[in-house]
């Protein structure tokens, strides 16, 4: 079922959480623990509950029942303030999430707002060298900006935060592929320099490897968690976590 | 026993100001009446009522009224209200006064519609033949709020000075809570006539003070109650020195109940009443001389004996003022020409009613 | 299911006391039972325009104004009634075609503003054009009109003359919301990017929403004019389009029904708190201030409310249940 | 041409006392995302508390200083807890509604609670008239026209050039992303909404002596301010002083020189104009790209 | 999987020219090429390269500064999306477009309703436009039958991305622009999308252009595909060509 990790390396942990929307539960009586210094992937079908996990994790919706841990350490119900600047969480939500009336460079500060304006603009221009495309565009306003280049922004955004922990939601959508590729290396940066990533990938196999985990969802369950390798040898992968399954070959379309 | 008065005013909306005080007069009446054992030895139940100034609700306070059985109907004060509940009275004919001032009003031939105050048509040429003799003034420049009050006025003045021979120059319309007063009193500069005549709310007369003083025109300035009531002098300060007007219903006017008046009002709530005040307070003793007259509590009959009716303040010192009562509704008594002087109403001319010219 | 079957029988229950119960009322009742059915028309058409097509119009009450000083300024001139009601509701339809243009350029807010200076010239011209309108002074002894001889003067027979024009003009409206019509002014609402790449004619809709919306307005004008006897411009400034909208508001826009009850609030709620003597507008304002607290999304969202909440609870249980069966669930790999 | 200078120059200080109720609209657009029916009645309430304090003896200064305090906590603090906190997040209709209702609580609370009346006001500043090639100006003309000039300007300058300034607008345009980021959206959410009433606290000490103390005053200085936000455009405080001055001089020259009935026609048209060729105002700022 | 060959060479879309400019940028700088027929048609590019833009020129949301558009031989430059979509071009968006309010399946049937009789005839027409049938079909489809019923607005990312699509498809066009159909969604499904589209391509003759960062759908789906970079483009040819391309290799791809 699950990977034994020692109690001292969890760096995330669910236990018996229930969450949702309203009064439709999300999440049920989700247990599920996440490395430290470790890329932990998150799949699972649409509509898994994956964001869920994420935005439960980070505050931004109510534990009905159960625990969040953070390092040993009860954070359920911690405001997203207090954990980005108590326990140094950072959160890269998936769809859009910018200013998009303010430009480039002020959506950057106020992603440092916590920091404090001297330390934010020292951080900046190291930050947009991993993403000059973003460099380019510093003083649009960020409306403006591709569907890519606004997911870098947001990204690069999170850096800036130099995080402990990154939960980051499905970055590679629509980034091109080189891109991906960076902003994959750079969690492995990360991770190398002790950051834990608790990553969600619908484009499981590039992300496998690069995870050091792997923790499949479904309906708001945890139904695996193996190493990404192994996971990644495994022949039935596409038709056990993927949904691969459940694959009919589809009809023609309305005809 | 008890008999029911409805008191149908404007309490909030754009007439909240003149409904309020209206109110209060018909209040501080009928608590004097009920403490001093009422008319006719019954108590005096009475209800005050928002028409939010809107004839649509006015309408149907006023069959509110008449379903709860009112023997008598006080308000509204604005014209386009009554102009509707009036034909609710007439129909249930209950006996109804009403604070308005257009001409209208009693031409209807309503029997059960009576004013507590002149009607423009009356107050208008006393005003112009002051301009006219009084003055020596051939060129009025004309400012008027643009409102059913404010425009009956304009036409009834047009009227009466044209009758003079005077002629009316510039003819300037503002709007009900206009603030700045700098154009229109510029272009009653720029008509350069030997007079102006302003005709608007208190509020808006005091803006209009002060502008005329700001741009230094030096013309008299003629008005009718609103222009030089004891609010605009209050809220114009200096700049209210000079202006004079015709005056119906004054609280300085020289007249002992009427002082009186003043300061039992005061004392009731706390400032000084406008002539919408004087307005409800005599109403409602008139009509209570009205009931006692007849000696029952007969509407059709109250209604008929307040035709006619003749009213002396020394037999009936609640109207304040002596007061006749016409045909079609409509009154009369004496009434002032005032100036302000330092920051007060002195009244320079007493007016003879005029019934007792004629 | 069963959450739309208690609004069936709600609405039988609501015309059955809508047909018997002004007779028991006196005048002053009968009187307020009208004065909101007209509420009702005019807020039924804002709600077309404001609660499903999603267009911010604030400029209601110009409409309203122009189906009342049509029929009033018709009956001058001997015009029926019967035939100035159907004219002030084409010019109506007409004007808020036009109105309609400036809303293909501007949206949301924007096309808020300029509804409400709509509104605020037409004001103007009421008020300041005395040969036609009557100026401040008003148009005075309207009368009621007679219907195959009957007349309807009387306040019973005007408001039952009310009633049936508010029931067929909902019966309109409740088959034009079910017709594809009604999905085109969803969509243009929710989406009018997406709405238009899928082949909706969205300038047409918007136009559509807006003079069928001002239509009704016109009617409900007509039969104000008619139940006050006296119009002037008062009761059609801006702020009266604003009392509107919050009708709108509080009932739920975009809730069929929702007109009904947001009238009833604006009008008749302040008649019900009379006791509270002067304070009785204070008393009003907080009530919609906690109305709105209560259910922002309108009187009427509590049954949306808990047929989404049951719905939900379903939803868990169902997930819950898919979770646990699951065949890869915890445990059985090693 | 003097004539024509004297209604300029007065219309430019209405158009002052326009844009210093103009400017709350704009900021809580700029700051919050809503729209307030009731800031003319945010103008109103701290005029009559600082007459109150004055009938209390206070000097004016202290009274402005004691409103402000009182201001920040009934305008600002229990506003956001009682109305924006609980309807921010179900969108603009609401909120509207809501300060709707505000707006005829607060205005018939004080007609029913104090006086129907309206009350003389003190003005900051001494009665003193210049008169300037032929023009007449007093000196609270200019001293309100100087300092509405101030008050937007930094108004302006706060939201723009500072961080904070900066995250309430974050917050205003997308409150998850606030949150996200760290960004303390309820303290934010106070500054706006604390600031607000400030700014209409100095607005009332300064309108007020024209305008005089009456429960409706925030009525037609509240629809005023409204249009001069538009026409100078919704999300610039700049903006609101443009607009004010605006409206307060196209008032003047139309009444002189077209017609005074009409005279609010000519800002309408102006407006009108504004809002279908840029609706954005003339100063504001266009969203670009919706997809 | 076999794909079926285009029928003829006239093409189906063709633009030429087509240029537009923000300011300064140059998103698309002179963009010419040909939609044959039949044929399944990718574009590809780095972020920010200009792909979306091309797209909303293409069908009208955003007027170019130059260049022209035909659709089958004829100009249809300028026109309204309305316009072209009842011309039968189909489209999705990069950002999700769905009707938050709506159920998915009212969504799916507004979609398509405006193509069933005149604006008169549908005000009598009964509420669903008879388009029922067709709805629940593409619901089967993309497997969002559990989400029918909800509100769009309340589904997960990948759940509304499939409800975009499914939209793009209610009116049978016989040419779709698909702007990142993929990003988001589950891999299963999107082996579903690509059989989809295979499977209409090939029984009906369905042309379609795709934007896509995925390579493997992009790869394995299309029959020619158009590299831009920097608003220009780079080349165009068949996915062994572009894979062979050394040019797109370095700017795009990666090895
Ligand atoms: N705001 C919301 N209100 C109600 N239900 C919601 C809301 N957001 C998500 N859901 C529901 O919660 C479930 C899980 O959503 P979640 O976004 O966590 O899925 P996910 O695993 O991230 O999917 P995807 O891969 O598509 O992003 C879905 O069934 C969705 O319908
Ligand atoms: N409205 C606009 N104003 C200014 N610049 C714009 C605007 N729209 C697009 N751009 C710029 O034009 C360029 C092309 O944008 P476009 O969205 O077409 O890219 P794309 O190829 O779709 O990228 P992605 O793969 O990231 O979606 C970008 O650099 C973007 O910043
Ligand atoms: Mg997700
Ligand atoms: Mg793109």
């Amino acid at each position: 079922m699950s990977l034994n990790i020692p109690a001292q390396d969890v760096a995330i942990e669910f236990r018996n959480v229930v969450a949702g929307y309203g009064d439709f539960m999300i999440l049920n009586r989700l247990n599920m623990r996440a490395r430290r210094g470790a890329i932990t992937l998150l799949i699972g079908p649409n509509g898994a509950g994956k964001s869920t996990v994420l935005k439960t994790l980070f505050g931004l919706l109510r534990v009905r029942e159960g625990s969040v841990l953070l390092e040993g350490q009860d954070i359920t119900g911690a405001a997203p303030k207090d954990l980005l600047v108590r326990h140094g969480i950072a959160f890269v939500p998936q769809g859009r999430n910018l200013f998009g009336q303010l430009t480039v460079h002020q959506n950057l500060e106020l992603g440092g707002i916590t920091l404090g304006m001297k330390t934010t603009h020292e951080r900046i221009p190291e930050v947009l060298r991993r993403f000059p495309r973003v460099q380019e565009r510093l003083h649009s306003q960020a409306s403006a900006l591709s569907g890519g280049e606004q997911k870098q922004l947001e990204i690069a955004r999170a850096m800036l935060l130099r995080p402990k922990v990154l939960l980051i939601d499905e970055p590679s959508i629509g980034l091109s592929p080189l891109v991906v590729a960076d902003v994959f290396r750079l969690l492995r940066e990360l991770t190398a320099q002790g950051t834990t990533v608790l990553m969600v990938e619908q484009n499981v196999k590039s992300a496998l490897k690069i995870s050091d985990e792997a923790i499949a969802l479904e309906s708001g369950r945890q139904v695996l968690h193996k190493q990404a390798d192994e996971l990644l040898a495994d022949p039935h992968i596409e038709r056990l976590f993927l949904g691969g399954a459940h694959v009919a070959a589809p009809a023609a379309a309305g005809a | 026993q008890s008999v029911k008065i409805a008191n149908i005013v404007e309490l909030s909306g754009a007439g909240a100001t003149a409904g309020t005080n209206f109110k209060n007069g018909v209040e501080l009446a009928l608590r004097e009446i009920n403490a001093a054992g009422g008319i006719l030895g019954k108590k005096i139940e009475f209800s005050s009522l928002d028409t939010q100034s809107n004839p649509g609700v006015a309408k149907g306070l006023t069959q509110k009224a008449v379903d709860d059985g009112v023997f008598a109907v006080m308000g509204p004060v604005f014209s386009g209200s009554i102009m509707v509940s009036m034909t609710e009275t007439q129909r249930a004919e209950v006996p109804n006064f009403t604070g308005g001032e257009a001409a209208a009003i009693t031409q209807k031939g309503n029997p059960y519609i009576f004013r507590t105050s002149f009607t423009q048509t009356t107050a208008m040429p006393k005003v112009a033949r002051y301009i006219a003799q009084g003055l020596k003034a051939k060129t009025v420049a004309v400012i008027f709020v643009n409102n059913d009050f404010g425009k009956g006025g304009r036409d009834s003045i047009a009227k009466a000075l044209a009758a003079e021979g005077v002629k009316v120059v510039a003819d300037i319309s503002t709007d009900s809570g206009q603030v700045d007063f700098s154009a229109p009193v510029l272009k009653a500069k720029q008509a350069n006539a030997d007079a102006i005549f302003v005709y608007t709310n208190e509020e808006e007369s005091a803006r209009a003070l002060r502008e005329l003083r700001k741009q230094g025109v030096n013309k008299p300035i003629v008005g009718e109650t609103t222009l030089t009531g004891q609010k605009v002098i209050e809220l114009a300060g200096d700049a209210a020195n000079g202006a004079t007007a015709h005056v119906g219903l004054t609280v300085d006017a020289p007249n002992p109940n009427m002082l009186r008046f003043k300061a039992k009002y005061y004392q009731a709530y706390g400032y000084i009443s406008d002539h919408n005040g004087i307005k409800g307070y005599t109403g409602m003793y008139v009509l209570k001389a009205a009931i006692e007259k007849v000696g029952k509590f007969d509407r059709v009959a109250v209604a008929k004996a307040l035709h006619g009716l003749k009213l002396s303040a020394a037999q009936h010192p609640g109207v304040l003022m002596d007061v006749a009562f016409d045909h079609n509704g409509d009154l009369d008594r004496e009434s002032y020409i005032v100036e302000v002087q330092g920051g007060r109403q002195v009244v320079k001319a007493v007016l003879p009613p005029l019934g007792a010219v004629k | 299911m069963t959450s739309s079957k208690l609004a069936k029988a709600g609405g039988w229950v609501a015309l059955v006391l809508l047909l018997a119960v002004p007779p028991l009322l006196k005048n002053y009742g009968v009187y307020l039972f009208t004065y909101w059915l007209v509420f009702v028309i005019a807020t039924m058409g804002l709600n077309l325009t404001v609660g499903y097509a999603g267009q911010k119009s604030l400029g209601h009450a110009a409409f309203f104004g122009i189906g009342a000083y049509t029929v009033a300024i018709g009956l001058q001139h001997g015009l029926s009634f019967w035939v100035g009601l159907p004219l002030g509701m084409t010019i109506c339809f007409v004007t808020g075609l036009l109105l309609g243009f400036p809303a293909l350029r501007v949206q949301t807010i924007y096309l808020a503003f300029a509804t409400l200076g709509f509104n605020t010239a037409v004001w103007l011209v009421m008020r300041n054009e005395e040969w036609l309108t009557g100026g401040t002074f008003g148009i005075n002894g309207i009368t009621r009109p007679t219907l195959a001889g009957l007349s309807l003067n009387g306040p019973l027979a005007y408001y039952y003359l009310v009633l049936a024009v508010a029931l067929v003009l909902a019966g309109l409206l409740w088959g034009l919301l079910r017709s594809p019509w009604g999905k085109a002014f969803t969509a243009l609402r929710d989406n009018p990017i997406r709405a238009e790449s899928l082949g909706i004619h969205i300038q047409r809709y918007t136009l559509l929403a807006f003079a069928i919306g001002a239509a009704y307005a016109g009617a409900a004008g007509a039969l104000f004019a008619c139940l006050v006897e006296f119009i002037e411009p008062a009761p059609f400034t801006a702020g009266a389009s604003i009392m509107m909208y919050l009708m709108v508001v509080l009932g739920g826009p975009g809730y069929f029904l929702g007109p009904v009850l947001g009238s009833a609030v604006g009008v008749l709620l302040p008649e019900w708190l009379r006791f509270a003597q002067g304070w009785y507008l204070f008393v009003f304002g907080t009530a919609v201030v906690l109305l709105m607290l209560w259910l922002p999304d309108g009187l009427l969202s509590i049954p949306d409310r808990l047929k989404a909440r049951r719905q939900a609870r379903e939803a868990s249980v169902a997930r819950a249940a898919a979770a646990a069966q699951h065949p890869h669930s915890q445990g059985d790999r090693a | 041409m003097t004539d024509f200078l004297q209604l300029l120059l007065s219309g430019c200080a209405t158009g002052g006392i326009y844009a210093l109720a103009a400017l709350g609209f704009t900021l809580l657009w700029q700051a919050s995302g809503t729209i307030n029916f009731a800031q003319g009645e945010f103008v109103m309430l701290p005029a009559f508390l600082m007459l109150g304090f004055g009938f209390a003896g206070l000097p004016l200064p202290l009274a402005f200083l004691a409103t402000c305090v009182l201001a920040v906590a009934v305008l600002g603090w229990a506003f956001k807890r009682g109305v924006a906190d609980p309807l921010l997040r179900h969108g603009l209709m609401p909120v509207v509604v809501a300060t709707i209702g505000l707006a005829i609580a607060l205005r018939n609370g004080v007609r029913a609670g104090y006086s129907a009346e309206a009350h003389p006001f003190p003005s900051l500043f001494a009665d003193r008239l210049f008169t300037v090639a032929g023009v007449n100006v007093t000196l609270a003309d200019l001293g309100t026209l100087a300092l509405a000039l101030a008050l937007v300007l930094a108004t302006q300058a706060f939201l723009n050039r500072t961080v904070t300034g900066r995250a309430m607008q974050a917050v205003a345009q997308n409150t998850e992303s606030a949150t996200v980021l760290g960004i303390n959206v309820p303290r934010m959410v106070f500054y706006v909404f604390a600031l607000n009433a400030l700014l209409a606290t100095a607005a009332a000490l300064l309108v007020t002596p024209t305008y005089l103390a009456k429960f409706d005053m925030g009525e037609g200085l509240g629809t005023k301010a409204f249009f001069a936000a538009i026409i100078g455009g919704f999300n610039n405080s700049r903006g609101a002083l443009l607009g004010g001055v605006i409206v307060g001089v196209a008032e003047n020259l139309a009444a002189a020189y077209i017609s005074p009935a009409y005279k609010d026609a000519v800002a309408l048209l102006l407006f009108m104009v504004v809002i279908l060729f840029k609706p954005e105002g003339l100063m504001g700022r266009k969203e670009i790209r919706k997809v | 999987m076999s794909v079926a060959k285009p029928q003829t060479d006239a093409p189906l879309l063709r633009v030429s020219g087509l240029k537009k400019a923000y300011g300064a940028i140059q998103a698309v700088g002179g963009v010419s090429f040909e939609v044959r027929p039949g044929e399944i048609f990718g574009v590809i590019g780095p972020n920010g390269s200009g792909k979306t833009t091309l797209f909303n020129s293409v069908l009208g949301q955003i007027t170019p500064d130059e260049g022209r558009i035909e659709l089958q031989g004829r100009d249809i430059t300028g026109l309204s999306p309305r316009a072209l979509n009842h011309l039968g071009v189909g489209r999705t968006f990069q950002t999700l477009q769905v009707f938050g309010k709506m159920t998915v399946r009212d969504n799916l049937i507004v979609a398509a309703q405006e193509h069933h009789g005149t604006l008169l005839s549908r005000l009598f027409a009964p509420a669903d436009s008879g388009l029922s049938d067709k709805a629940d079909a593409l619901i089967d489809l993309f497997r969002i039958r559990h989400v029918a019923d909800k509100k769009a607005g309340e589904l997960s990312y990948g759940q509304q991305k499939l409800v975009d699509i499914a939209m793009a498809f209610m009116s049978e066009p016989a040419l779709v622009l698909l702007d990142e159909p993929c990003a988001g969604v589950n891999p299963s499904l999107v082996g579903g999308i690509s059989t989809l589209l295979k499977d209409l391509n090939r029984r009906q003759g369905g042309s379609f252009v795709v934007i896509e960062h995925n390579m493997d759908f992009v790869m394995d789906l299309c029959h020619r595909i158009l590299v831009m970079v920097e608003g220009q483009v780079m080349a165009v040819g068949t996915p062994d060509e572009i894979r062979a391309n050394k040019q797109v290799l370095d700017a795009y791809l990666g090895s």
